[in-house]
């Protein structure tokens, strides 16, 4: 049984990404945002499934699809917000961007934009905790994409044979920009791919955050008790194109697109929590609303926050002084 | 003459040596229907058909070494890498296996292939996707480099990097596909290896490559208030480098500027600094100046970003102390 | 029923590439050759037994420790002994040496000195059979270790995708330089990856030559056929150090090394045609004093053979001039 | 004071900071039993055990990936890529990475790890095992280049690169491991940033890295019989560079010769003739001069190394034009 407390919490979230992300796209459409955007709608019971399933002291790593992953470990709207904006409150001081989100103490190791390179970095996170001797395990997100990258081959292969904590959380939208998953792969279950490494791997419903959350504790389960690592792989979808700018019209039937959208991960588990009698119709509205002034105030924080002076571009750089 | 873009022109001299020559093939990430992230194939596909216009799974390494093995059995394939970031996942395959082959074969290996990638900032993609890595493949005996700056020159060059019988890197930027110019409507190739002198002058010599060429010659008009006449030079291609040209045009002017995208420190534009200090050292009359990034990795937030790349007060700046 | 004339000269070709590893050995150990040797000796079978389900127009790529396979492909041994002792006359003219011996003219497209790096050119060779329409299938030599690097990965995937007419033949040696394979994979047949990419895969005796031409000569035929890549396993130990310098002892039993002795290919091969009746032992022992003489003279050959010039160093790096 | 190899003195540094900081730790190919392919770890399996003395699969992106991810969670990781031209496979980690994830990050992640690799040609290795890539990661902001050419510097700089908190590209020379040198007994550092001048000399500057410095010496040794002075500077660390010590000993000097052994177009020597060309033109009495490898990729046969590789008569036929 998981507690209400719980059951709630994930709902939050995924209203959380959902209003996030929605904003950020209106935003961006407006012109307001500067570089690219890849929105995460659709995808939240990944993310908040698979995040709900850690501890705060344990580790993520996301993609350039990031946002709802994020905000599913724990991150700040508004510190996010003000990144995309590009302002010096930013999470990454403007530095990063939307692909770049980091929050160490929240266990966030960042986002990288190159496919399929979150992989090797999560095992050396497990590593650390391995070598320090604490229970803290570290989870990856990628996508079906992801998964013919090299990188997918030698991680997966170095976690397997040194049984380090780590969860691999494969979010396959059917999708890798343009190119759908037939076009890229010929196995239809990524899962079975964890058999070439000897671990165990499970092909789950993305759109339902709690079957998400079950196949991921049961994995952080076993790697907490020194079992190894998983191959999880949600079936979910991107509602939008790959980019804010790409109708994703042109490889993508509007059947398709619709039928997923039937499938709406958020609208589900708010008429599952119903259902089941968890809360009234007017918690959840409650939720809503103060996440929906949530967003707003993070839009307000980010338009009234400075940008950073153009000579911090020298900063950062190393840890000590810039290197001219 | 009629005015196209960059990427037109481009795709005109894809279209016309893939007519030309049936062993002409393309291959890459989104380059079918999605017509590649910056459009240069669109149409393509539909014209020549899936087997020349061939999508790829998200495996850089994967798709350089198919083009190379391709290669060697006669064909001469165009491998696209999205951002010329994510060649650094192929390259062992580029500067390893493509640019040894031959020498390593005793010359009996023909590696006629063209890696396509774009660089540059200005975008706001941030650290990971506006790198200019163009003296990475310069330094590597055995191939080519090819960096274009105008509608004219990029099909020209593409042209004869098809026909070339040797491995080359030909460098797009992404703010140049924009970009009109002149092109005329029949058939012309440029050779690979000489440079481009985009507007005479006599006070001092300015070197630029790719998007810095544009700003250079805005500079220079804007430095004719002054009554300086900036000659600008554009390489064009960096290997093999047209040092005739440029130590000419430093013996008339006396001043050499340099100007490129890349960070400073081991950018192109030292390889042309030491080339002028060997071969033009009692030509010169000031010491040589380079304008380039800073050692920084490419930041997110815009101001930041065009603080770090260099702009045409940056270049006028350079000059005017040059000449001071 | 395997024809005499093909059993025979798959014996002569399993003798040919002993008595070659042998004299290489024993030069390399007088201090005759340069560089570094990677002996295959009791590898024999898998090289054989794979090349000889090959046609001499099919195409092959093989690995640093590569010399077998490239006689199995038909390679002339004066030639190759000649490269080893770094001479002008050597099949790379003293370029490429040991690990890079290559004759596109009987479909050895080299081999390269990176592990892992021949499987994604492979595809490209077979992409080019499969653009031309010919028949012709290609077949990719790698080893244990070599089946954890990320290449591996991209390679096969992108092989199944395009269904290309490939044999991944995998020289499980149980090492990787003076890794156990228990200590580099969790898997024991590395074969069961070839589910990941929804492709047939077999792990078979690897000393076995006959055993071996018969899984290769079904993955040919299926190939040829347009039914795609096949993965297949060859379980085989190199009996000498990694390279010729270590002993192979720091990581490896004197009773494992003696035991795979006992399973020596080449004699077992002896004895099973004996067994058979194929032939009698007289027609052995002349093919065993042919080889013997066949070496000799190659020695003779490269001894005899003029070095390079020093010069010689500045060609084959371009198709055209040398670039300075 | 006693005289110890290259080898040894890097194995003491290794050792004195595994012992006197918890959070070091090794990993790489073949480095636990067999001690590495050059034996730098020998013996340390034996005194720190498996955990911190980690073999690895043969999968370079996840070796560096790992080391990451461990540093992002406080370790002191030290990675060994086996030779730098195997660092090609890592080198989305390295550049795109680990020499980004602090600025991309606003300043909060500290990437302190170094990773340990060798080039460099004299061992007739070919192609693929004799590069000198040191001006490939000079190019990227971010991280730190370091070079030693003695026992003693090696030793010193081992220590001081462990202690950085920045990423370190450490560079060995695999003819240098052999080498003899003083090293004291007690314990030392050797800044990172700090150029050594090896020779003093007043008649010519010449700037030398890695195994060059030793060739150096030899030809300043031998043109002492011209009544030549030459002075030989070795910045030791390439990033950051210690231009102060360069620029002054030009002052003194007036002449440029600059040596090393990685191919000359693009190559680091080309960084410092554009410093000093840009900041000691007044200095300089005759153009700059660079001493350094053929364009070509390194050959096998040792005639036609040594003809490409840079060696004493290279050196002193340079100072002799120079001053001629
Ligand atoms: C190594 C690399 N290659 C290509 C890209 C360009 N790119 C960015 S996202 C993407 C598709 C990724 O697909 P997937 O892993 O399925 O993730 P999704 O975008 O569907 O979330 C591509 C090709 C990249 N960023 N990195
Ligand atoms: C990418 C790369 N990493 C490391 C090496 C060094 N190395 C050469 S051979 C070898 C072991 C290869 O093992 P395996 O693939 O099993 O082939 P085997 O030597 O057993 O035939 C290693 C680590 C290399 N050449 N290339
Ligand atoms: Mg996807
Ligand atoms: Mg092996």
């Amino acid at each position: 049984m998981i507690p209400k407390e719980k059951l709630m919490e994930m709902y939050e979230k995924m209203v959380r990404i959902r209003r996030f992300e929605e904003k950020a796209v209106e935003l961006f459409l407006k012109g307001a945002l500067p570089g690219f955007l890849h929105s995460s709608i659709g995808q939240e019971a990944v993310s908040v499934g698979a995040c709900a399933a850690l501890r705060e002291d344990d580790y993520m790593i996301s993609t350039h699809r990031g946002h709802g992953d994020i905000i599913a470990k724990g991150a700040r709207v508004d510190l996010m917000m003000a990144e995309l904006f590009a302002k010096k409150t930013g999470y990454c001081k403007g530095k990063g961007g939307s692909m770049h989100i980091a929050d160490l103490d929240l266990g966030i190791l960042g986002a990288t934009g190159i496919v399929g390179a979150g992989l090797p970095i999560i095992n050396g996170a497990a590593l650390a905790c391995q070598l320090k001797g604490t229970d803290q395990v570290s989870l990856c997100f990628f996508g079906d994409g992801a998964s013919n990258t090299g990188s997918f081959h030698e991680a997966l292969n170095m976690a397997s044979i040194w049984n380090l904590p780590v969860i691999f959380v494969c979010q396959n939208n059917l999708y890798a920009e343009s190119t759908p998953q037939w076009v890229h792969q010929k196995i239809q279950d990524i899962s079975v791919r964890a058999q070439g490494y000897g671990i165990p791997g499970v092909s789950v419903d993305g759109n339902n955050v709690l079957t998400v959350y079950r196949a991921t504790s049961e994995a952080v389960e076993r790697a907490r008790g020194k079992g190894g690592p998983t191959l999880i792989e949600c079936k979910t979808y991107r509602w939008l194109g790959h980019y804010v700018g790409d109708p994703g019209t042109a490889y993508r039937t509007k059947e398709e697109v619709e039928q997923w959208k039937s499938r709406d991960p958020v609208k589900q588990y708010r008429a599952n929590l119903l259902a089941n009698g968890v809360c009234e119709e007017k918690d959840l509205d409650a939720i809503d609303r103060r996440l929906e002034r949530e967003i707003e105030e993070a839009v307000e924080f980010a338009r009234n926050s400075p940008d950073p002076d153009p000579e911090d571009a020298l900063q950062d750089v190393y840890i000590g002084e810039y290197i001219p | 003459m009629r005015e196209i873009t960059y990427r037109e022109a481009l795709r005109e001299g894809l279209r016309e040596e893939m007519k030309r020559d049936e062993t002409v093939f393309l291959l890459g990430e989104d380059i079918a229907e999605f017509g590649g992230t910056y459009k240069v194939t669109q149409g393509l596909l539909e014209e020549f058909g899936p087997a020349r216009v061939r999508n790829t799974p998200i495996s850089e390494a994967a798709i350089v070494g198919a083009a190379l093995g391709a290669a060697l059995l006669g064909m001469r394939p165009v491998a696209e890498i999205m951002y010329i970031d994510f060649s650094t996942i192929a390259i062992d395959q580029i500067a390893n296996q493509i640019a040894k082959v031959r020498y390593m074969f005793g010359g009996k290996a023909r590696a006629s292939l063209v890696i396509r990638t774009q660089g540059g900032a200005g975008r706001s993609s941030a650290a990971q996707h506006a790198q200019s890595l163009e003296a990475w493949y310069s330094h590597i005996p055995g191939l080519k480099v090819v960096m274009p700056s105008t509608p004219y020159d990029v099909k020209g060059l593409i042209k004869s990097s098809i026909r070339d019988d040797n491995p080359i890197l030909f460098i797009e930027h992404k703010l140049l596909y924009n970009e009109k110019g002149p092109v005329p409507e029949e058939e012309y190739l440029i050779p690979i290896g000489k440079a481009d002198i985009k507007r005479e002058g006599k006070d001092v010599t300015i070197v630029a490559t790719s998007r810095m060429v544009l700003r250079a010659l805005k500079a220079a008009q804007a430095l004719t208030e002054d009554g300086v006449e900036a000659e600008v030079v554009d390489p064009r291609t960096l290997v093999p480098l047209d040092e005739e040209t440029i130590l000419q045009s430093i013996k008339k002017t006396g001043r050499l500027l340099i100007v490129h995208e890349a960070s400073k420190r081991c950018g192109f534009g030292a390889e042309i600094a030491a080339l002028a200090s060997e071969k033009a050292f009692y030509d010169l009359d000031a010491p040589i100046k380079r304008v380039a990034a800073a050692n920084t990795p490419v930041p997110f937030a815009p101001k930041m970003e065009s603080f770090v790349i260099p702009d045409e007060r940056a270049i006028i700046k350079g000059v005017r102390e040059l000449l001071g």
